[in-house]
């Protein structure tokens, strides 16, 4: 049995593996098949100061290896949040990971000040929704933004911050560095790839939001090349995600450089998933006769 | 250490074909079986898809272990599954979601359009004679079901959009005269939206409780992440309410169809 | 049986199926499953104005529904190109884009000189070659560089010029339309997004030049989104292209808004995709009772 | 209109293990049969997976209409292709590339290290007697293809890197004893790139012609996509040829390993 255990941002993991903020909804409806406390952590599902809708349906449409969303950041809102939901986990033994998104500055710092003295161990400050028309997205996209969020984040808490970068820019290095500048304890990436599907019967797009974000095995790539990137140009830790389902998938993942990974999408296909790519990782340590999970960490010698 | 019965694949016992590209499979999962109920569903891998489909559990037989479901080839994913056989397995997860209300004594009316037929199978079996099933399909080569429908004892009504068996006409026009005779507790139905639409309106204007059994594309099928949203109500106020977890079946004053 | 013509940038195109340029050779490699003819047009390989070695093997990775590769433009430059290739496919009746690539406005300018007066319908600039180190992909995601060098070109040029765009950017409309503001006649996308495979047995990188770009039917929705962007932000018309690999993939493609579609990966899978795809598209005008393919560019009809 | 049999799905008449995780198929396939040539390969599709996999051709029987390939289960996609049973059909191009030299009188000296052995056999049975198969394997366990090639007529020399079986050692042994003896003309090699630069370099220092096939990752396999590179020189000059058009085989000199 290798150490599985990681450190990121000072905050004690058991295992890399997290399910994925917006698909494991607030950690309890996975409970049938296993008890979250045999997770690393979980991102539990974006939410903003108040109460949010999401989008009208179809919100869901399948591509090859992977698929589009467009919920749109349906929540109860921090405050039901706090009262309804994190009760119902606070005393479970994981890393429990608020997933942070506000349409403006102040939201977002509304909610990191609500956040303080509660059971949450993380924030991840979500800047890259690409479901929401106003906000969220535009602070993903601008370093100036993205810099100016963190920074205002950061003065109203004293929990660690993880900033979730966007993929649909130009150089993601240059947001990863301007969060890091402003005060953020780690960054996560990559959130969805903005994308579209059309039924030709109709000649209507699938989503009744017309785009979506794309996630699943078909990003993995994607993912791979810009947690590689970050990880060699920021100093703080990189959780990783886009993509993975399998163990070989969370080891390139860490190899590229991630700290953490997490899982998303594949949760879909497999419930198991999370728990399988912990014991495969454990296994493959064992046989490679690698004592802690954090050796391969960043441990892809480019050429 | 970590199992759960959930997530074995399960043996496919037989394979019937029920209508052209209509396919019936019953499947040996003792547990799922067990714990099933009538307008539940399973969420079914398509093997090399990425999402899993939703088939509602057409039938329980709780002490052979079976569950039966009733499903028709759509699209790539439903034509993947229709390729299963006998002695294949099917990845699955069940018994998700809510079903339908089930109380000995009431009087019930059943309304199934086309695929939405099979799920209402497993509520005639528990109200037997106290059941008025009816069904309706495009056209006589699609029709399905009706001897099944028939040995559970209820009163079977049969319609066809074009006339080529039972009833010409849609299911709302037997329904509107069993509702007039009175004596209707609940109705429960699932179908097309626009045949729905017309149940609820129908059993609404006679003061009968209706539940729905509601379509909406699925992502995780647990309630996890909120892709199958479909506008709902509580306490006077609109929200999204999740298909798979809040549902399928709602009550019809619940939904907004 | 539908009409099946279109044209786009005056250029008259006998149906909208085009083999993407590195997926195609300079035209002679699948001659023997058919005539080049039945095509609406080819894209060449990428040429630039001296002979390039390519990057180091491996050039080649899989992905879930799709590939990367890292051939780095290998090519024989334009000269070579004039003397040897093209007189090859000279008289072949279809249409016939250049691909010009180049590490300096200056080569391109030349390289635009060079093709004058040749069998050459159609200039496709590349400004989004995502593996050569200089030059290429930095015009591409610079809104100002690329409008420098499609005016270098334009002013070079008597053909009809169609620039490519990269999807490796955050705002894509901006690129397309600095382009059409420069004298752009039409607009072709996407080129590869950049990603990367890690082996973790060897810990290295599969490509041999640690990033390549991916294609395949895996990046399709992601192109299809852009290319609906793109035709709705700009006039002139659009190539689309980007994981196609059916002929519904090019109806979705044309009704989001391109006039012509363009077909690289799916080749490798199947060498009669181009082909399948017009008897497909031709089928299904027909079974719709649509007289002429042209009527559905663009037709989707956004929620 | 468009047809071209290249693209059919072929036939398997056969399959064969003839090692742990070594398939051997025989496949149907008049019309490449006819144009195959020893040295050749076919790009096979793997269900599911986006890119063919290059394969040898090992045998063909023009008057039979048939091919054999020979292949390991490596990873995923010739796993897939390893389910394919006799009387399934299987997608591939075919034949691709240019094969070995042919020229009847030669003495030649064939190695194949590992799953590199199979194509040696066609060009065994070409040259029979005036032929020297040196096969290398690991272990007795990986020995494949040693009956066939005695049947030949070719003179057959084993080797093992553990000694389970034949000579103990590598192929290159056997092959420096026979180039010191003289009377070879052309040397012909498949196999690992370490056991490649051990043949080339000794054929070199006796004079010898020597010809390799090489393996590169392939997209297109017809010359279209310029992935499968491999260094080369051409009048001097350093360039990445083309493995699957201008090789897979290819003439020592022209290739840096
Ligand atoms: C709760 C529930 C119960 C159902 N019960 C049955 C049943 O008993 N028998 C039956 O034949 N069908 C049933 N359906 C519909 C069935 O799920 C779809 O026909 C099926 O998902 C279509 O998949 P496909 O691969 O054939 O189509 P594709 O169009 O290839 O599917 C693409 C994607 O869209 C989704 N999708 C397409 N149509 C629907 C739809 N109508 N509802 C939900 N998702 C859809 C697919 O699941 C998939 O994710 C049910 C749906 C739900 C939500
Ligand atoms: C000209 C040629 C002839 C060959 N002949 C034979 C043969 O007769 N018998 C045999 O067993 N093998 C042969 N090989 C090797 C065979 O192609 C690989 O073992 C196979 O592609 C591996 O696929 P996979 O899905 O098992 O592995 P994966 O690792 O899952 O494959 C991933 C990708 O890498 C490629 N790849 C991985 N290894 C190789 C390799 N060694 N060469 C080329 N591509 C590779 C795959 O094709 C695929 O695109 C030949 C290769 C070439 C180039
Ligand atoms: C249905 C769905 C909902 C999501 N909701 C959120 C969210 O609320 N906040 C967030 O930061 N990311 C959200 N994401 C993005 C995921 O957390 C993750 O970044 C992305 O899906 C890529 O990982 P994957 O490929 O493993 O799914 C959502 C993804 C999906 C599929
Ligand atoms: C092997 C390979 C080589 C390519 N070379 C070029 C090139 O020389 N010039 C260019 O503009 N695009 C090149 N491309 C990009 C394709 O033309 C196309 O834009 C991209 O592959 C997306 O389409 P697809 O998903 O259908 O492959 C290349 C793509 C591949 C796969
Ligand atoms: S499908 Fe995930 S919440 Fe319903
Ligand atoms: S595989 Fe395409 S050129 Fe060789």
């Amino acid at each position: 049995m290798a150490d599985l255990s990681v450190k990121m941002a000072g905050v004690p993991f058991k295992n890399p593996i997290i399910p994925a903020s917006g698909t494991f909804g607030f950690g309890s409806e996975y409970t049938d098949y296993y008890p979250v406390s045999v997770l690393g952590g979980m991102s539990l599902k974006g939410t903003t100061l108040h109460q949010r809708a999401g989008n009208p349906p179809p919100r869901i449409a399948e591509t090859p290896a992977g698929m589009l969303n467009s919920v749109g950041l349906q929540n109860p809102g921090i405050d039901a949040f706090l009262a309804h939901e994190l009760p119902l986990i606070a005393n479970e033994d994981t890393v429990k990971i608020a997933n942070v998104a506000g349409s403006t500055i102040e939201d977002c710092e509304e909610i990191a000040k609500k956040l303080e003295g509660t059971a949450i161990d993380m924030i991840e400050l979500n800047i890259s929704c690409p479901n929401v028309k106003q906000g969220g997205v535009a602070f993903g996209v601008d370093p100036k933004m993205a810099g100016a969020v963190t920074r205002a984040v950061r003065k109203n808490t004293t929990k660690p911050l993880m900033v979730k970068l966007s993929p649909n820019v130009t150089d993601i290095t240059e947001i990863a560095r301007a969060v890091e500048a402003e005060g953020a304890d780690a960054v996560s990436l990559i959130n969805t790839l903005l994308g579209m599907r059309i039924d030709i019967n109709t000649r209507r797009p699938i989503l009744k939001n017309n785009v979506g974000g794309m996630s699943g095995p078909a990003v993995f790539p994607i993912a791979l090349r810009m947690v590689w990137q970050v990880a060699n140009a920021v100093k703080i830790p990189v959780s990783g995600m886009g993509g993975v389902s399998t163990w070989k998938d969370a080891v390139e993942m860490m190899m590229a450089g991630a700290t953490t990974v997490q899982i998303g999408a594949a949760l879909f296909q497999n419930p198991m998933a999370p728990v399988e790519i912990i014991e495969g990782m454990n296994a493959w340590l064992d046989e490679q006769g690698i004592q802690s999970v954090s050796e391969i960490i960043g441990s892809v010698r480019p050429w | 250490m970590l199992q759960n019965e959930k997530l074995e694949k399960y043996l496919i016992l037989k394979k019937e074909m029920l209508a052209k590209s209509c396919v019936r499979l019953t499947i040996r999962c003792p547990e799922i079986a067990k714990k099933a109920s009538a307008g539940q569903f399973a969420h079914v891998r398509a093997n090399g898809f990425m999402l899993r489909r939703p088939i509602s559990i057409s039938e329980i037989d709780k002490e052979a272990g079976t569950i039966r479901l009733v499903f028709e080839v759509r699209g790539k994913g439903t034509a993947v599954i229709a390729e299963l056989n006998a002695g294949d397995t099917v990845d699955m997860l069940a018994p998700l979601g809510n079903g339908f209300t089930l109380e000995k004594g009431k009087k019930v009316v059943l309304l199934g359009g086309g695929i939405g037929t099979p799920p209402m199978l497993e509520i005639a079996k528990f109200y037997g004679a106290d059941a008025t099933v009816i069904t309706g399909f495009r056209s006589a080569s699609a029709v399905i079901l009706q001897d099944d429908f028939k040995k559970t004892g209820a009163n079977v009504v049969l319609c066809t959009d074009d006339g080529t068996a039972g009833e010409h006409g849609f299911v709302t026009a037997p329904l509107a005269r069993i509702l007039e005779e009175g004596n209707v507790d609940l109705v429960c139905a699932c179908g097309p939206n626009g045949m729905l639409k017309g149940v609820v309106s129908l059993a609404k204007e006679h003061g009968v409780s209706c539940e729905v059994s509601l379509e909406e594309r699925m992502g995780c099928g647990v309630g996890a992440c909120l892709v199958c949203a479909c506008k709902s109500v509580k306490n006077g106020e609109e929200y999204y309410a999740r298909v798979c977890k809040d549902g399928p079946v709602f009550n019809a004053e619940e939904v907004t169809l």
